[in-house]
Order: structure tokens, then C-alpha cells, then sequence
């Protein structure tokens, strides 16, 4: 079973040379500690930053320059600020390859839910529903299972839709999984995990095709 | 040079009122028009609708507005961290509409662009396109969404002259240079109103045609929100 | 009668404190030259430039920095760059106060014909359609007739249209006249000119109101 | 940095074949891609279809192109001033879809955004808008326009970098920062190819993105249109 660092370790195997990326709030903000540094990659924000490099030196902090988690960062040799308009045209626009984000439910359709809880929490969709909606290759990252042990992997979302037919991998604390034909295929499994043990978390449609390997992380 | 610059903040909200819309330029505290805000408090002008990519946190920004119950409704993409903005909203004091944030960004720049309404992807299926004309092209789904209309912009720049034109600075631009020209009178509070001719006309990020007034900001606070670091190793 | 000089100084009275200008190609651009030097006026050309100055000394030409006429010209303090997009985003988002162009044709309904003449001349419509289908206050300058003779102010353009019911002011070598109602109203006659020689030189309505003054140029 | 640099306009061009459609920057002879056109002519492919705002003049610009009947089919605002060009027009060999200068503009614009159409008031009750769709909203009546869809856009910028990032000079900038991503492949030249890091990402025009490769230009030309100039007094 992955901690949170282990399921962005996993995902930063799925950035690939020469991709723009655009990180999400939480788990995928990790994902760009372990993206191998062989290859070249470009960190999106949708603040208005390209080139987006680590976090600021103590006392190197600039209050104007963060990202969309609001998170003060640094930028890359070759970045670019540019306004909110010019941000989302490269999201729009597929310029962006990759978006990996998180999710509180996602269906074996591909819907994503993960912007609104009626009446508990709604803290809006930020960016989200302009990423999922124009994204070729979504990843979501989150646990399989929600704090009361329900699967987060489902049928039909049960949450307020954030996109419809979106997600085209997730990857959890128990395997990666890929979407497609309106199921959810198992492509690995957390360390010690077993296939039994995926199923039983999953309450979507569930294939499992021949031997399925551990991760390699 | 048609002369934009006024000489302070009260000058340059000569005509803000209740009932009226605003925008706000910003991301979270990055980049907010922190003069503008103040002087709102202080007129003490209510019912206001107020367009802004998010709410302040409770004692800064757009928080300060809300504290005052000045705010009616907050037209915005996320308004986390803000414990008195949650309040308001789940006891129906204050009425959100929740917009993705490109969506957004091209409500301001369709304003300012003269663009009626535009097509775009995202927030199809969701509640987000309840009511809303749907179409496809090239088999996908598109919302058709509006221009806004509002009264007044308020937005930061970092450096700016007295033909209105602005620089903003790293991601303090975001919202703010769509928002310029897309208000009936659209006003500009710099850290720096540098002489005419100072900034390079090939490096201006809001040509002043899209500013009516323009002033020396003050005390800017320049909070930030996530302050995230590294030891040096 | 006034010649083409005379038109752009005519016109020059009304370009007013404030305002930002677009100049078309022609006539219109010589306004520019006779616009009050005590009002704050700034000028600017659809390629992309605010704040246009005069012609260049010699030899300080820049291919870089030219007017949608394509000459070449300089900027004043204040004057800014911008790409096509922004620029028409001046003119469609109405921040431009005041568009002067040429016309072909001029209707009483305040059609506007200039870019095509069937089978004999297709030079295309450059910004002209972007101009007058988005200006609040559109002046035409113009002769009040053609090479042959005949009104350029008709009931009915007879030419391929640039713009419907938008001109607001025409500004002729004889009068100056308000379009409204559908009808040309006549304002001033230029020097020397009687009311019966525009009454005869003009196809379209024309509504002449008491005395006609002079221009005063 | 995810490196785009090239080494010179062959390599640059790899996969331009006959039919294809390209866009082009400039306004007049302002701002083109000189190295790409020439390329252009040297290779012969043939049956274009070229998007740009000119169509340059009889023996420079994309009137090479014409010359050499290697274009079907223009798109543009204005094509005055090239006898070769209206002579191809008048006799039927060459297609001309004439385009106001702001929907042009905004097809290229919203190539680079996503958007697959939008609605201008541009040519509403003009031939432009005949067989399309028209709308009314707030009273005022609208045309609809779809975004271009181009193989490769050409353009040419002052200054860039092997990330792909560039700085127009002037009005030199027109449509070039427009059709950068509006196209499968964005190809830039440019007069300097700086080094990583020299341009200051608060001033770029063209974020890298929207390159896929960028070469040091040669020999721009940069000719004159109409050299107009005043005594000194």
C-alpha cells in the first residue's frame, strides 16, 4: 500500500519527455519532486506561470510569485508570467499534455467529482472543470477508499460532476487503473497489495486481464 | 497623451455607490487592489456584487468587505480559507455563483473585447451548465457563456504612467489586465507611477486606452497566504 | 468648395478632448495633422500601435514601426505595442471614440460602401468592417461625388457593404451632414458653396433645416 | 526547459508537403517570415492554402509564392498592391476569401484558445456574413466565425529562446503572437536567438508553449512599404 509519496512517485512515471504539466493542489503538487531529471519537463500553473521551478530559499520569498495552490514559489531558466486569459488558453487550447489532479469520487465512465459537498463544503471548482473539460490525458490521484472506507471508485459519482468522461487514469494508495469502454481497467498493484484486495475496494466494474504486476516505483 | 492619473484613492472612486458590480482584480492575495478595498470599506457602500477569482481570507482582501456584510454576491472560482465567506454562504446571507476560472478569465477579456458570449468546454455536464445553451462542434460539447457587465474594475499593477499604461509583476498580473476595459470605468493603483515615456512601449501589459483613472497606491501589504520554503542545503 | 486639406481640417474639429482616434487610409490620415494641439487626442492604427506620432526624420525610419497604411511613423511618450487581437479588442470593445474612414458610398440610412468594386477591384476590407460595425461615432470623408459626376450620398449603396446603418457624419468637399432618422441632414456648406449645389449633388433624402451656415475652418 | 531549438529553416520546415494550410504572420511586409517563405519557395510544394492578413507585394513576401503558383488559396484583410496577385484573383486561378481584419485575428486567436467559434459584429448585413449563422444579443446583431485550422503557422519574432519563448518589436508583432499554437506546428524565426535565461519572463510575449521550434533567422530583408517620412525643420 502507497503513502501519498509513493502515489506521486508512481505518477511522475507518467510524465514523459517534452511535457507542459499542470499540478493540481495536493498530491500532484508532489509529483514534480519525482519526475526523473533526464528529461524534459515544463511545470504549468494556471495563476500564469510556465517554468515553475521549487520552492524559494528561506528569506527568497516573493509575494508575487506563487502558484495555484498559493504556495510561494521560484521559476525555471526560459519561464513566462502571463495573465489568467492567456493561462487557460493553454489548458483550453491542449497546449498543456498532462494534468494530474485530485479527486473525491470518480466513476468508471470517467465523470470526476471533486469541487462541491451540498450543504457541507463548497469551496468551488478553481480551475478544474476547465482542465478536465479540455485535457486529452487526465490522472487523478487520491486514496481508493474515502475516510469511512468507502470506495471512492464508482459506478456513478454520487458528488456534483466537476467533468463528464474525463479521467483516463487513476492511480491510489492500491494499484493504477486505467478507463476505458466504461471500466475500469487494473493495470497494477500496490506493493503488497493483492487483486482481491483491489476489488474489494472498488465498487465500479472492475477487469482484471491475466497476471497483473506489482508497481514499479 | 489623454492624462488618466488622479491623485489619490478617494479621487478615484469618485462615483462608486451601492447596488453597484465591481471587479476585482487577483489571485487569492496575490496581486489585489488593496487601496481600492480600503476606501470601500471606509465609503461603507453596500449591497454590492462583486466579480473576483476568490474572496480575500478573513481579515485581508475582499474579507474586509465581506466582514462588513457590505458584499451581496460574490461571482468567483474558489473561495476557500475563508471561515466568515463560509458562514455567510451556508446561512444564505450571501449568494455565490461559482465560475470556472478560465471561464472567468474570458468573461472579463469578452467584456473588455466587446464579445457578447463565447463557447467553452468547460463545466459541460456539471451543474455549472444547468440552464445554459448547449452546443457541439466537431463533436464536443460546449456552454455558451456571457460577457460580464460591471460598473467598476478595480486592479494592481506594478508599474504604470499617467496614459494609464501598466506592468504587472510575475503572477500578481492574473485577472487583472483582462479586467482593464471590461467595467464602465476601469481603475489602476500602481506600487510605481513612473514618468511618461519611463516604461518601453513594446513591454506594456495594459495599454492605457483600457484605463480611466490611475493612482499612486499606498502601503501595499502584499501578504502571502502560503508562505512555502526550502533549507538551503 | 474644399479640397482634401480643407476636409481633414474640417473634420479635425471634431476629433474632442479625450478621445482616441482611428484613422483610415487617405484623407483621414491627414486629420491628425490639424486636430488642436491644446486637447489631449491620441492616435491609434489597427497593426497595432497607441499613441502614433508624426512621419520619422529622414533616415530614422523603421520597417518595425509603421501605421495600417504601411508607412512609416513614430510614436509619442506614452505610446504602446499590442498584437492584432488586443487591437480589435480596442476598437470591438468600443474604447476607440472616434473612427474617420473613406467611403465609395454613403446611404441615407448610413450604410457605408469601400472595399469592392465587382469584377474590377477587390482590395478587401482590411479593419474597415471591424470599424464601422463596432464605432459609436463613425465620420466619413469623402468627395460628395464620384469621377463621373455623380452622388456618392445615395438613398441605396449600390456597391457590396462594409457596414450597415452605422456613419454617423459625412464630411464632403461641399457640406458636412448628420445622418439620423434615415435621412441626410445638411449642417454647414463649404465656402463658396450654395445649398442648391448640394441639394443637386446629393441622390439620397436630404433634410435642410433654416439657415446652413458656413464652415468655419 | 523542453528545448525547441532547431538549427536552421530546413530543418525547421521538416513535413511541409503540398495542400497544406499555413498561417503566416505580418502585417504588409512587417513582421513575416522571411526565412520560411523563402524555404517555402525553394521547396515548390504547391496547392497552399495561406492564412495572412497581406499577401505581400510582386516580388517579395508571399508574393514570391504567388509568382510561383504555388498558393490555391488566401485568406486575408487586404491584398491592394500586388498586380501578380489581383491578376491570379480576377482570372479565377486563385481563391480569396477576404476576412475582416479583426475576425481574422480573432480565427487565429481562437485556434490558440480552444474556442471553435465565436460571435463579432464584424460584416453582419455584408456579404462576409452571407450562408452564416447570425445572432442577436443585447439588441445588436452578431456573425458567427469559426476558428482556422491550420498544418504549420510561420511567424517571426525580435528576440527568443531555445524554450520557445519570444518578444515582437512595434508593430512588427501584429498576428505573429496569434497563430503561435493556433497551428498543428508553430515554427518561429527570429532576428536574435538568446540565451536561456537572458529574457525576463515578466516580458514575454509568446510564452514557449505555443513554439514547437524556433530557429536564429537569416538575412532578414525587411523592406519598406511606404517610406514616408518629414523634413527636419
Amino acid at each position: 500500500m502507497l503513502d501519498k509519496i509513493g502515489i506521486a512517485k508512481r505518477i511522475a512515471k507518467e510524465v514523459k519527455n517534452g511535457y507542459y504539466v499542470n499540478l493540481g493542489i495536493g498530491i500532484p503538487t508532489l509529483v514534480a519532486n519525482f519526475v526523473r531529471d533526464d528529461i524534459e519537463v515544463e511545470f504549468q500553473s494556471e495563476n500564469g506561470v510556465l517554468g515553475m521551478g521549487p520552492f524559494p530559499f528561506e528569506g527568497e520569498e516573493d509575494a508575487d510569485i506563487i502558484n495555484a495552490g498559493k504556495q510561494t514559489i521560484t521559476t525555471m531558466p526560459g519561464a513566462s508570467f502571463f495573465d489568467s486569459a492567456t493561462s487557460f488558453s493553454m489548458i483550453r487550447g491542449k497546449h498543456v499534455h498532462l494534468t494530474i489532479l485530485g479527486a473525491m469520487e470518480v466513476s468508471e465512465n470517467g465523470d470526476i467529482a471533486n469541487w462541491k459537498i451540498p450543504g457541507k463544503m463548497v469551496k468551488g471548482m478553481g480551475g478544474a472543470m476547465d482542465l478536465v473539460a479540455s485535457a486529452d490525458n487526465i490522472i487523478v490521484a487520491m486514496m481508493h477508499t474515502n475516510k469511512r472506507g468507502e470506495s471512492k471508485l464508482l459506478r456513478r459519482c454520487s458528488l456534483p460532476l466537476t467533468g463528464v468522461g474525463c479521467v483516463t487514469k487513476v492511480v491510489t494508495n492500491l494499484a493504477v487503473l486505467e478507463i476505458k469502454n466504461n471500466e475500469f481497467y487494473l493495470l497494477e498493484r500496490a506493493p503488497g497489495v493483492s487483486v482481491e484486495v483491489i476489488q474489494n475496494a472498488t465498487e465500479g466494474t472492475l477487469i482484471i486481464e491475466g497476471e497483473i504486476p506489482e508497481m514499479d516505483i | 497623451m489623454i492624462n488618466k492619473k488622479v491623485d489619490n484613492v478617494k479621487e478615484a472612486l469618485l462615483g462608486v455607490t451601492n447596488n453597484m458590480t465591481f471587479m476585482l482584480g487577483g489571485f487569492g492575495l496575490c496581486g489585489i487592489p488593496e487601496n481600492a478595498i480600503s476606501e470601500l470599506v471606509r465609503l461603507r457602500i453596500e449591497n454590492l456584487t462583486c466579480i473576483s477569482n476568490n474572496a480575500g481570507i478573513d481579515n485581508f482582501g475582499l474579507g474586509l468587505l465581506l466582514q462588513n456584510k457590505q458584499i451581496n454576491k460574490m461571482i468567483s472560482s474558489y473561495v476557500g480559507e475563508n471561515d466568515e465567506f463560509e458562514r455567510q454562504m451556508l446561512s444564505g446571507e450571501l449568494e455565490v455563483e461559482l465560475t470556472p476560472q478560465g471561464t472567468l478569465a474570458e468573461k472579463c477579456r469578452a467584456a473588455q473585447a466587446g464579445f457578447p458570449a463565447f463557447y467553452t468546454p468547460a463545466g459541460y455536464g456539471t451543474e455549472v451548465a444547468k440552464g445554459k445553451e448547449t452546443r457541439e462542434f466537431d463533436g464536443k460539447m460546449y456552454v455558451l457563456e456571457p460577457a460580464f457587465k460591471a460598473d467598476f474594475a478595480f486592479v494592481k499593477a506594478w508599474k504604470g504612467d499617467a496614459a494609464g499604461n501598466l506592468i504587472f509583476k510575475g503572477t500578481a498580473r492574473n485577472f487583472n489586465p483582462l479586467m482593464c476595459g471590461a467595467a464602465t470605468i476601469t481603475v489602476a493603483e500602481v506600487e510605481e507611477l513612473v514618468p511618461l515615456g519611463v516604461l518601453d512601449p513594446n513591454q506594456i501589459h495594459t495599454p492605457g486606452i483600457f484605463v480611466q483613472r490611475i493612482f499612486q497606491g499606498e502601503k501595499f501589504g502584499k501578504r502571502i497566504e502560503q508562505r512555502t520554503v526550502r533549507k538551503r542545503s
